[in-house]
């Protein structure tokens, strides 16, 4: 089954979508961490009137406090993209250990689990969002964990449809029928044949990470000023749309380059390994 | 689509098939959606505009309020009070008080009993005529003890049991203590007069316009009255329409859904300043964004510190950015005007690094770091805090904002240790609300005997002159010792199409929100 | 009345141009059975399937000609070659439980075929037709029983209906695609004799593909015998089972 | 014909399986609202800020808070509060909100009503066209359409809500076109269905949203069924393209996108909360957002559960047509 993995890996590697999706991120995520070190001012500093048009000292104008929009583009990422990744990990670790342990364990556990996983899917993820950042206040660490744990219900569902199958298979018995600890048949045989779909899943849900926390920004739940954040620069200038284009649309287009290659790379990876089946 | 919720399902049944009765449920979907698309053909007419209906958006929620005495002071609810209510007295467009539905006020010697005419001839929208009993009845309701109101605390001076109904038309209020500004306190909105029996189901008052439907959160419509005292409103209809976001108000004045709006993000105002189709209604307002220190508790307590921050704050910078300029630099004293009194002699206070750099040293708090507090209140709340953040950094110190939704800024309110808040009213009802120990608004918790006595003095005197050097001495104190960066006061942006006509600008109080003269060409 | 079909030179290839199967060709007389053997992948169903120029998604038919009562197949167009599907060539598919489409009932895919195209049945004709067969292959033809579902017969029932499906146009040439391997032996046992004698009561020509020699004996009038694409030997039943020729077949056997 | 007698006993054995598992779900739905209900009141319970304080503003007193709060029954135990709301809410009473002191019922009816309608037209206009795009796309799969298509599916898709109908406010109502309105300015008194041009955006931006995903879903199931033995089979018969696609193929699709669909609308009523905020409708979504600002905890509470009460009967619903879409033979009954 490695050969096969491998064998995977390089289809997707050289699926066209995943390609183009790859770069997307990539290109997305240069802008947000390399963008810090060369900026031509820092995210806070005053460099003129607010809502000044684009001239040689600000290429993208000024936004609603006179700060230079490119600089703040370029400091605006590092929180959310940092941000998407690790609330997407939290979630596929979180679905994935509920996904696995329901399809594995079967029973109580599953039955447990799945209301679980129904509960919280009652329970819509910007609602969930809002309650849990007012209650407890809009830090990073906290809109991570917020947006993680919302994610990782649907990560759940699919991983249990996923692992169902594995566990069906030959040497999943055999390592059981001889013994073998529970947490280690997961670990070193049910999760490794698992990496495909939860490549899918991370595409997906690194989207719906970004969707969500620039959602929330965008209704004053996420990072609060004097921040620079992709979303709360929407949120900061979107009054001024037709004024002062740049310091909405700037964001706004990294937003959607991020999301669409997250959603690009997950539906050439699907394509790649052949599963048909509905991606979102 | 936010969610994944049914994948795993999904993949289950992917091979299934279907049974005989999708072609019903097919051809019930098709019926539906013919029904839809009629529908969408007859509502268009609805669109059309109506010259005899105004129609206004403004900031509001769903605790809009029909009790005038009672409300959150959303500007909803300042429009439906200002259009169905009256006051005795009210503010003219620029700052000076004239008399509504009182004729006239007399003080006995010491200001301690004012008599009080009333117009006569005044008629509520129940046809009942409005008399001495209703003003009687009014200043008890607002004084209830067991039912608080929001004006309260404005004429706490009164003694509510000995306020008395001499005729229809006189009404003679006797006071705890010598209250000299009486009549200016009567233009304040939350003073409204309403009938004997009010019930805010109704909202039955005086004003130019009745009530015909009311939702909370969302829109109030009103007819106009026809036998209103002063005079008919220009139109027959008013429509008051809530809309909480800013650029969606401006999105529906742009198309022609309103005719005016209360809620005029500043950054639109130069792009509608430019658009001949729309006007600007620039506000000279008495509105003030002070960032408070509290003067109780380290690190605040050393005046040296407050001194520096004072002379760290770049006051013009903080108009033009948080302001966008529509907004006049502050001095570190409330009262953008203390009409009809002239202006305090104090030099403006400037930015000066290095002596704060100094004074910081001197305090041992060269390595402050604090944190702010501040919501969306209103505009500027939030940019001023971050303005002075980064302006900090040049005296190494650091000061983070901390915005907070009002809910939790207002949960601590009074209790925070550096924040910015918003006042808006004339000098001593500021002073009495923030600058007087127990003022609800009291943020620096200021306790300053000279302040009290000069204060006690201006309320009890009723020689305006007298009133107008005891003010100026306040002020003066007020920028040596208070606790307040009284960095600007801000305009007040409206918007209205370029056909709506008789809007007037304000200093304080209410003139904008009268639309009793309004008309649409 | 009836005439030999004929087949030369099939080639299908994939799009890149590889052949899967070449240089097919064979004869079939009326009421004759012709057994196709090769091993899974060997190119048996593309064979079948190109009589009635279909090639399965990915391939096409190179060239080649096919001869039924004087026209050639291969040669007609879209919608000429549908309407031949059916009357002319007809095809009883491997597994008739995935063939049949789950969501409809089995009446109406017996006689969908009969009611489509210039000579359309009535509906009551069409199922007058359809029960005249059902009787033939021994399926009951009561209204509950034409009513059911694919999913609600059992394997043996559906290869027949499966059967019924292509039968009941009365085609020329009936192309059998290992129609019993889904089959238990005793059911196997049955429609193989159905088989035998449909071909003789209709006086068709038969191509029954399979993988298995011991059907193809039992069936076919002559045997084709195909490796990697290619016909290795073709003769007639008995000289084949006596004395195959190519060492091929020989190790079939 | 033991066939025969066997597949009745099975029919038989379908339907009670079909009410057993319908009251199972009925059941497993009950415990999830009642832990909901739990859930959401603690999580109500735990909003920063004093509602009382709230309700006042900033000028009260301290007095006047307290005097507030215990005629707003906020001083009794936290146990007491919730089994008290709970039977209220049992015999139909939602309560009256702290803060515009209407009763909740009167609030929600209107703004769930409103939703409902925005939903519901956006699910008229995305289910057939994602079935039209889905089939012509998986027809078509691969060809320069279906990539197109593809493309903006999977632009559309990975837009955040906000970002797409702030790019159709400027698009059709404020910069380049004048079609629709840029703000759902609703009249309160007037049936939402006498105003449908106002909410034409919301519904537009909502049934964008939806088509992304769900057209892509019926492209791979029909790309699935296309390649199945029985549409083969179809073809083989000599059946006409035309039926082939629309009578063999599309009927087998509909399964899955019917429990798609399923999902799609129940979470359209979280997903609306954004679209509803930048149009300032007046919905669930935008009450939610308000309540949640204002401390309004009976809305926010109220809101909460009949967006998880729509999400559990939209999945019951969606098993039961499920159901009744799939053959007899494969799980479905007749």
């Amino acid at each position: 089954m490695n050969k096969s993995r491998h064998g995977y890996m390089v289809q997707i590697a050289s699926n066209r979508l995943a390609q183009v999706g790859f770069a997307l991120i990539l290109f997305v995520a240069a802008i947000a961490f390399i963008g810090p070190l060369v900026s031509p001012h820092t995210h806070s500093e005053f460099v003129g009137t607010p809502y000044g048009l684009p001239t040689d000292g600000a290429p993208l104008g000024t936004d609603n406090l006179g700060r230079d929009v490119l600089s703040r583009v370029m400091h605006g990422g590092q929180d959310l993209v940092w941000m998407a990744f690790c609330a997407t990990l939290l979630g596929l670790a979180l679905g994935t250990a509920m996904g696995l342990s329901a399809a594995f364990f079967k029973g109580w556990t599953e039955t447990v689990l799945m209301r679980v996983v129904e509960l919280k899917l009652a329970f819509p993820s910007i609602v969930f969002a809002l309650l849990f950042v007012t209650m407890l206040g809009p830090g990073k660490g906290l809109l991570t964990i917020v947006v993680g744990v919302s994610q990782a219900p649907s990560v759940a569902r699919v991983m249990r449809g996923v692992a169902m199958d594995v566990v069906r298979q030959e040497y999943v018995q055999w390592a059981r029928s001889v013994g073998m600890r529970a947490w280690r048949v997961l670990w070193a045989e049910v999760l490794p044949n698992t990496t495909s779909p939860l490549l899918v899943e991370f595409g997906l849900r690194m989207m719906w990470s970004i969707s969500l926390l620039a959602g929330l920004s965008f209704l004053g739940y996420g990072i609060q000023p004097p921040a620079a954040d992709w979303g709360l620069m929407v949120n900061e200038n979107r009054n001024a749309l037709s004024v002062q284009p740049f310091a909405v649309l700037a964001p706004i287009v990294l937003i959607a380059l991020f999301s669409i290659g997250c959603n690009l790379f997950a539906e050439g990876v699907t394509r790649a390994i052949g599963r048909t089946g509905g991606t979102e | 689509m936010n969610d994944n919720a049914n994948k795993g399902k999904t993949m289950t049944y992917a091979k299934n098939g279907t049974g005989p009765s999708r072609r019903r449920v097919l051809g019930g979907i098709g019926t539906f959606a013919m029904g839809t698309a009629l529908g969408a053909g007859l509502s268009l007419p609805a669109f059309a505009q109506d010259a005899n209906t105004l129609r206004v958006a403004a900031n509001g929620s769903t605790s809009d309020s029909l009790d005038p005495h009672r409300t959150r002071a959303q500007i909803t609810d300042i429009i439906r009070f200002t259009n169905l209510f009256d006051g005795l007295c009210d503010y003219a467009p620029d700052a000076t008080v004239v008399n509504v539905l009182a004729e006239s006020f007399t003080p006995n010697a010491d200001a301690t009993e004012w008599t009080v005419k009333i117009v006569s001839g005044v008629t509520t929208h129940a046809g009942e005529p409005f008399t001495a009993e209703d003003v009687v009845y009014s200043v008890k309701r607002m004084l209830d003890p067991d039912n608080p109101t929001r004006g309260a605390s404005l004429i706490s001076f009164i003694d509510a049991e000995n306020v008395e109904a001499l005729d229809d038309l006189t009404v003679v209020f006797r006071l705890k203590k010598p209250y000299g500004p009486f009549r200016d306190i009567w233009a304040n909105r939350y003073l409204r007069m309403v009938p004997r029996g009010f019930d805010p189901e109704t909202a039955v008052g005086t004003g130019p316009f009745r009530l015909t439907s009311f939702t909370p959160g969302r829109e109030s419509e009103f007819a106009r009255f026809d036998d209103y005292f002063r005079g008919p409103a220009k139109v027959e209809q008013l429509v008051v329409v809530n809309v909480a976001d800013a650029t969606a108000s401006m999105n529906a004045l742009r198309g022609g859904q309103v005719d005016m709006v209360y809620n005029v993000p500043i950054s639109e105002a130069r792009i509608i300043e430019a658009d001949p189709a729309l006007s600007l209604v620039n506000n000279p307002g008495s509105l003030s964004i002070p960032i408070y220190m509290r003067t109780d508790v380290a690190p605040f307590d050393d005046p040296r510190v407050r001194e520096a921050i004072r002379l760290i704050a770049n006051r013009e910078q903080m108009v033009a950015i948080a302001l966008s300029g529509y907004g006049e630099v502050g001095n570190d004293m409330q009262g953008r005007t203390i009409a009809p009194c002239g202006d305090t002699d104090v030099p403006q206070r400037t930015p000066n690094i290095e002596r704060a750099i100094e004074l910081l040293a001197e305090a041992g708090q060269s390595d402050l770091d604090v944190e702010i507090a501040t919501t969306s209140g209103t505009s500027g709340m939030v940019e001023c805090a971050q303005i002075l953040s980064e302006q900090a950094r040049a005296a190494g110190i650091n000061i983070r904002a901390n915005v907070m939704d009002e809910a939790s800024y207002i949960a601590n309110y009074g209790n925070w240790t550096f924040g910015v808040d918003f006042l808006s009213d004339t000098y001593l009802p500021v002073a009495a609300r923030s600058l007087m120990p127990g003022g609800s608004s009291n943020n620096t918790h200021w306790h300053d005997e000279e302040f009290i006595d000069l204060f006690e003095q201006a309320t009890a005197t009723s020689d305006e002159a007298e009133r107008c050097n005891l003010i100026q001495e306040m002020r003066r104190i007020e920028y040596e010792r208070g606790g307040n960066i009284i960095w600007g006061f801000s305009n007040t942006l409206n918007a209205t199409g370029a056909h709506v006509q008789g809007v007037e600008t304000y200093v304080s109080g209410s003139p904008f929100y009268h639309l009793r003269l309004v008309s649409k060409a | 009345m009836s005439e030999t079909v004929n087949l030369r030179d099939l080639r299908v290839e994939t799009r890149n141009g590889l052949p899967i199967v070449e240089e097919i060709g064979f004869s079939i007389a009326p009421g004759k059975v012709l057994g196709l053997v090769g091993e899974s992948g060997s190119g048996k169903s593309t064979i079948g399937k190109a009589l009635l120029g279909y090639a399965a998604p990915g391939l096409r038919i190179a060239s080649g000609s096919f001869n039924v009562e004087g026209t050639d197949l291969l040669a007609l167009g879209g919608e000429a070659r549908r309407r031949a599907r059916g009357p002319v060539v007809a095809y009883v598919p491997q597994d008739a439980s995935s063939a049949l489409n789950p969501a409809i009932p089995i009446l109406r895919q017996m006689t969908e075929r009969l009611r489509t195209g210039q000579d359309r049945l009535l509906a009551s004709d069409a199922r007058q037709r359809v029960c005249e067969t059902l009787e033939r292959v021994g399926l009951p033809t009561d209204a509950g029983f034409l009513a059911r579902y694919p999913g609600e017969l059992s394997g043996g029932q559906l290869q027949r209906v499966g059967l019924t499906v292509s039968i009941v146009s009365y085609p020329r040439l009936l192309v059998l695609d290992e129609p019993t391997t889904a089959l238990d032996v005793s059911t196997r046992a049955s429609v193989l004799d159905l088989v035998a004698q449909l071909n003789r009561d209709l006086n068709m020509s038969s191509l029954y593909i399979s993988h298995d020699l011991g059907v193809i004996s039992a069936v076919a009038d002559d045997v084709m015998v195909l490796y990697a694409g290619q016909v290795v030997e073709t003769a007639p039943r008995d000289r084949f089972f006596e004395a195959p020729a190519h060492p091929y077949s020989r190790a079939l056997l | 014909m033991s066939d025969q007698k066997r597949n009745l006993l099975r029919g038989s054995n379908r339907a009670g399986a079909t009410l057993r598992m319908i009251a199972r779900r009925l059941a497993s739905s009950v415990l999830l609202l009642c832990i909901m209900s739990v859930l959401v009141f603690a999580a109500t319970q735990a909003l920063p800020g004093d509602i009382a304080q709230m309700v006042l503003g900033r000028d009260s007193t301290p007095e006047q808070v307290d005097r507030l709060r215990s005629a707003l029954n906020l001083d009794a135990p936290v146990w007491r509060q919730y089994l008290i709301w709970v039977g209220n809410l049992l015999q139909g009473d939602f309560g009256v909100s702290f803060v515009s002191r209407q009763p909740v019922f009167d609030i929600l009816q209107t703004r769930l009503s409103n939703t409902v309608v925005v939903v519901l037209l956006s699910f008229l206009i995305s289910i057939p066209l994602s079935l039209v795009l889905g089939v012509y796309t998986a027809v078509n799969a691969d060809r320069v359409s279906d990539r197109v298509i593809l493309f903006f599916g999977i632009a559309l898709n990975a837009m955040p809500e906000f970002v797409l109908a702030l790019l159709l406010v400027l698009l059709l109502s404020v910069q380049v076109f004048h079609i629709f309105p840029g703000v759902a300015l609703l009249s309160p008194g007037v049936s939402i269905w006498m105003q449908l041009p106002k909410i034409a955006l919301p519904v537009l931006t909502l049934a964008l949203l939806q088509a992304s995903y769900f057209y892509r879903l019926v492209r791979a199931t029909m790309i699935d069924v296309l390649a199945s033995d029985y549409v083969e089979f179809a073809r083989l018969k000599g059946m006409p393209r035309r039926n082939v696609l629309w009578r063999q193929a599309v009927p087998n699709a509909l399964v899955p996108a019917v429990q798609a669909a399923g999902t799609i609308f129940a979470i359209s009523f979280g997903g609306v909360v954004v679209i509803e905020y930048v149009f300032a409708f007046p919905g669930l979504g935008t009450a939610l957002a308000d309540a949640v600002g204002a401390r309004d905890i009976k809305v926010v509470q109220a809101i909460t559960l009949t967006i998880a009460l729509i999400f559990f009967a939209t999945n019951i619903v969606t098993d039961l047509i499920t159901m009744a879409l799939t053959p007899p033979g494969r799980g479905g009954v007749r």
